[in-house]
């Protein structure tokens, strides 16, 4: 156990596991996107209320679960770097933090589109969609914290304080949202809800769920990859790997 | 020559505070200002319909309250940031929980304690119902602590910032969210005649939660900034 | 296969460019976030070959690392 | 003198900044009665020197410092409050190390020539008098380790004399003094140079 | 080392303030998400109703352009003030006019020109009629343009001041008003169906007058602010 | 020397600045070729005649003062951007008296031994580095009077001495500096002074 961890904190090891996993990672992922993709575009039925334009599940609903997730990840991997002062979940929570603006980014995106057919409207004052716009204001501060640090630890330090205040945030947002959500008006607009999802729509959801989740995986490696690079650019076994063209 | 006690320091600190902030009026009046100013923009932006604008006077009130509270937070450690102040405040003896709490004391006092004083004036302006003004000076009282609070992490984490600008409005506007929504539906239970208690009681426990952990962030993105 | 032409495909009763452009924006930004670390990895790399090969040639050393 | 618990250790420090690199194992130990001046050229490295002795850098370098006695540092900014005056700066400082009565606060300012100028607002003060207003802390520390950073910036040749004689004084009575300075020291007292471009020196 | 006409300077000056809001990524990102989060906390505080919204769109975008515009404003002299650079700039033998000129236009490219550009976006999220988005463009293009030449004006007064300032920021306040009044009314009246032509070309008159006067006001306030 | 037209011609000069009389009736003429340091102590009045001289402050005073040539003013601000490299503080510096080619911004830089650092944000150099961006001015700067305000504070010894010879250089090719400075100048040539302690000297 103590020696994973120890490994965990050698960048050498780290770069070299990550490049195996992701050699059958990346293919797997790519192989379930594109099958939920094709799957749920072509052969599914329509849902008997909103048509064809309910395909918009098989996006929306796995961008929106791991974009949570995501914010999660990060901030467990700040509160890591906070408490051990280990280097590498530094790298991890930085990584993670562009993955997730895109990723709330892809879900606003899709709801939007989504709504206009369904609701009229591009954008309703939702609870659930006002939360997911605040989660990516979160994100988008920890980028940007990240960027205007020029002493790159402290930028770490920083953005890890800040996601874990973040944190304490997330679920008083949902509640609060909800709380305040009922007061004001009827619950006008329902999702659909669980109970009328037929199997033959949660089969593809439930893959393109574990595809999403997968890719968080992949892009969260390959960003760590590229960081622990530049990280350790003065190291000998990156200037090896430099002359070896990246091959190592 | 003794070292002061940590709580004789802290009240020395506060005093400090409040004295800079009395020096420049402008910090203690901005707020206010802003208050009125704004008040005055809505009728004026949105046209004076009384009865409208008596239903959107909670949030209204609200939303200015959270806003000032974004502006002068930038400012609370900026100053002592630049003059080398907040090194020395970093190698005292002190137990720095406490500085940092002087500070975020004294901060609210001249924002959010003024605002709540003054806002039962501007509530009338906007027609707010009079059963309702308990509750909104109750609920600024507050909720202003907890924004006060927010607004100094977000100071203490991009005080250090050459290239931050107002960083700090991006970092904690989300942080204030649920703040406000708990505040303007107090104001609102009580315009509707229900108990406005429970959603007080939430903001009082989010200010527990708040004064007990917030400083610890604070003095975390202080020694960060200071060291960057 | 649920429909019955291309046509059929393409314009989904009406949700087509709304399905379609959802599709669209989306592949295109899992696209963006798959291919960009790896070309800052691979940038980076050719970047730092070049300057240990240029201090290698200033050293007068040519071995690989050491 | 090097029997005693040093007041100061450095152990093997090394930083490196923008590429270059400042200093490199450098080790030293600061004992009472020791009257340190870092040299160095600019960009040398002092002022990093100085902050990581402080505690106040904490990331970027190698090695330790251990220190063992209350350290008063000033640094390249005074820390002087420009709404405040004289008087109020020292009373509420907030490095909150010490109760000052009035008349302790009075004689120091008037040690650094302030006397007259205690209820002034520091911003109406001259770049010299706004830097004696935070050398007059010095007057009233009872630190043993004082770090310095420039101390003499700003400063008049009479106000430069006045303070080496107070540095005498104090690494006499058993405190040590660490600073930066361009100019030379003109004291009775064994001064210790660690020079910035060579290396170590002790 | 001939020194360099007004024009080549002035473009000089407008290209070093640009510069240095780029540096500053999130400077220029600011109003802009300061724009996006004032537009989501609205709904969150007044409560979602999609057609009140969309009667007060047009105001609450007004008062958020006019928000921004303040908050920024402040800082156009403000680093330069602390770092001496607008002693040299003072002295310099270039017409102050137009250097003045250039900063205000450095600052409302950042701000005024982005968020007209990109205020049909957060029209769109109040349910603002899209007949009324081209209205709303101009009248921001224009109305911002006479913001930031206002308040430049209050910040050249006050950049210099130690302490007070409250004055000045009170008569600069009530200026900002009429472009309010306008810039709301234009788009009001092309969510009404009636024409927009009138106010826009009141905002226009109003941006001419400014031009030709405020940057006079301007470098008056900057020479006093110096000296004090 | 006395015969040509002065450069910058100060006639009684009276300031008095929180109740005390900082100089009374102070007349004194600048001309091609003089090297003027003025003396004082800390709050003699030196920061506040050279901003009377340089025509920054306008009120406050009595007698006039009347300047016929170009000049260069560095007060005890810096007046360097942090956010701006040293290339770009030259190349686009508000003074706007110059348009100077890269290669002469680089000389400059060179100069004052900020080869290396052309590119480098301002907020990442040493506090005496920072300062000598600022010096650089002088040495593309084509005005023949230079105010100069302590431009020796946080210079080490040779920046000090290569400043020395600039202003020698200077006054020999026609120049006029008028300096303030709580060091002596060791130069070679006739340094005339201005004490502000006991009042008009020339
Ligand atoms: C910009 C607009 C929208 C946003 C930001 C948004 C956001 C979200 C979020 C955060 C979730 C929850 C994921 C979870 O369970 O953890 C979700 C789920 C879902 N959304 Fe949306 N949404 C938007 C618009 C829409 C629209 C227009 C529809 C369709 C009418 C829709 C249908 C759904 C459905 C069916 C689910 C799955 C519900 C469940 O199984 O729990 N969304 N969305
Ligand atoms: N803004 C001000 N308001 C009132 N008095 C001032 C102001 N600035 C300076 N003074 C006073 O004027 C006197 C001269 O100040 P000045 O800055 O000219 O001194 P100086 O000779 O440059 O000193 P130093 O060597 O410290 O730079 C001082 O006594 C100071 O207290
Ligand atoms: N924030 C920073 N980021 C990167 N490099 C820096 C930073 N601050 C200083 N440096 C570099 O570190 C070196 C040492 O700077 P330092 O301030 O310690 O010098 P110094 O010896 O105090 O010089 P001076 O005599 O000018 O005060 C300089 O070369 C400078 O360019
Ligand atoms: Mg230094
Ligand atoms: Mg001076």
């Amino acid at each position: 156990m103590w020696s994973f961890f120890h490994k965990l904190g050698s960048p050498p090891w780290l770069y070299g596991i990550s490049g195996s996993i992701l050699r059958w990672l990346l293919p797997l992922t790519l192989l379930a996107l594109v099958t939920g993709l094709v799957w749920g575009l072509l052969f599914t039925a329509p849902d008997f209320r909103q048509g064809n334009s309910y395909r918009i599940i098989y996006i929306h609903v796995p961008a929106a679960v791991v974009a949570l997730a995501g914010y999660y990840v990060m901030a467990i991997a700040g509160a890591i770097n906070l408490i051990w002062k280990m280097k590498m979940a530094d790298v991890a929570m930085k990584a993670a933090a562009p993955i997730g603006a895109a990723l709330t980014f892809i879900a606003l995106l899709t709801g939007a589109i989504w709504g206009k057919p369904t609701w009229g409207t591009w954008w309703v004052w939702d609870a659930r969609i006002t939360s997911m716009l605040i989660l990516l204001f979160l994100y988008l501060g920890v980028v940007a914290l990240y960027e205007a640090y020029d002493n790159k630890e402290a930028a770490g330090k920083a953005c890890a304080v800040l996601s874990l205040v973040g944190t304490v945030n997330i679920p008083i947002i949902y509640k609060s949202v909800d709380w305040w959500y009922s007061l004001h008006q009827p619950a006008s607009i329902k999702f659909t809800g669980e109970s009328s999802i037929d199997p033959s729509m949660l089969y593809p959801l439930l893959l393109m769920i574990t595809a999403f989740y997968a890719l968080f995986t992949c892009c969260l490696l390959m960003n760590m990859r590229a960081e622990l690079l530049q990280r350790e650019a003065r190291t000998n076994w990156v200037r090896k790997l430099a002359l070896a063209g990246g091959r190592g | 020559m003794s070292a002061p006690g940590p709580a004789a320091f802290c009240l020395r600190l506060l005093r400090r505070q409040l004295v800079l902030a009395v020096r420049r009026p402008i910090e203690i009046g901005n707020p206010l200002l802003f208050f009125a100013m704004v008040v005055a923009l809505f009728p004026l932006g949105l046209g004076p319909a009384p009865d409208q604008l008596a239903g959107f006077a909670p949030g209204i009130l609200w939303i200015i309250a959270l806003l000032s509270n974004l502006l002068t937070s930038d400012a609370v450690f900026r100053s002592d940031f630049d003059d080398g102040s907040l090194e020395q405040l970093l190698l005292s003896p002190q137990p720095l929980y406490l500085s940092v709490l002087a500070y975020i004391g004294a901060h609210w006092l001249i924002t959010g304690l003024l605002l709540a004083l003054v806002s039962p004036v501007f509530a009338l302006m906007l027609n707010l119902p009079g059963e309702a003004i308990g509750s909104l000076v109750a609920s600024l009282l507050l909720g202003t602590g907890v924004l006060s609070l927010l607004g100094c992490i977000g100071a203490a984490l991009t005080v250090g910032l050459k290239r931050g600008g107002m960083l700090i409005s991006l970092l904690i506007l989300p942080l204030y969210m649920p703040v406000l929504i708990f505040g303007s539906a107090a104001v609102q239970a009580a315009v509707n005649g229900s108990p406005a208690g429970p959603y007080l009681a939430l903001l009082g426990a989010m200010l527990s939660l708040a004064i007990a952990l917030a400083p610890l962030a604070i003095a975390a993105g202080l020694r960060i900034s200071v060291d960057a | 296969m649920y429909f019955q032409s291309l046509d059929a495909l393409l314009h989904m009763d009406g949700h087509g460019v709304f399905v379609w452009s959802a599709y669209l924006i989306t592949s295109a930004v899992i696209a963006l976030i798959l291919v960009a670390p790896g070309r800052r990895r691979r940038r980076f790399l050719r970047q730092l070959a070049g300057e240990v090969k240029r201090q290698q040639a200033a050293a007068g050393d040519t071995r690989g690392g050491d | 003198m090097q029997a005693d618990k040093p007041l100061l250790a450095a152990e093997s420090l090394t930083l490196e900044r923008g590429g270059r690199e400042l200093f490199r194992e450098l080790s030293f130990e600061v004992h009472p009665g020791h009257l340190f001046q870092v040299e160095g050229a600019n960009g040398a490295g002092k002022t990093s020197l100085m902050r990581i002795l402080a505690g106040l850098s904490r990331y970027g370098f190698t090695g330790r410092v251990v220190r063992s006695a209350p350290m008063l540092y000033l640094g390249h900014q005074s820390g002087v409050k420009a709404l405040l005056t004289p008087r109020e700066n020292l009373a509420w400082h907030v490095s909150g190390s010490g109760i000052y009565s009035d008349q302790q606060i009075e004689s120091a300012l008037e040690q650094v020539g302030l006397s007259g100028y205690e209820d002034v607002p520091s911003h109406a003060l001259s770049a010299g008098q706004h830097r004696r207003v935070n050398l007059a802390r010095l007057y009233l520390s009872n630190c043993a380790l004082w770090l310095l950073d420039e101390p003499f910036t700003a400063i008049d040749k009479a106000g430069v004399a006045q303070l080496e004689a107070l540095f005498v004084r104090h690494v006499e009575r058993g405190g040590a003094v660490l600073m930066t300075s361009h100019q030379s020291l003109q004291v009775e007292y064994e001064v210790r140079f660690l020079s910035l471009l060579e290396g170590v020196v002790l």
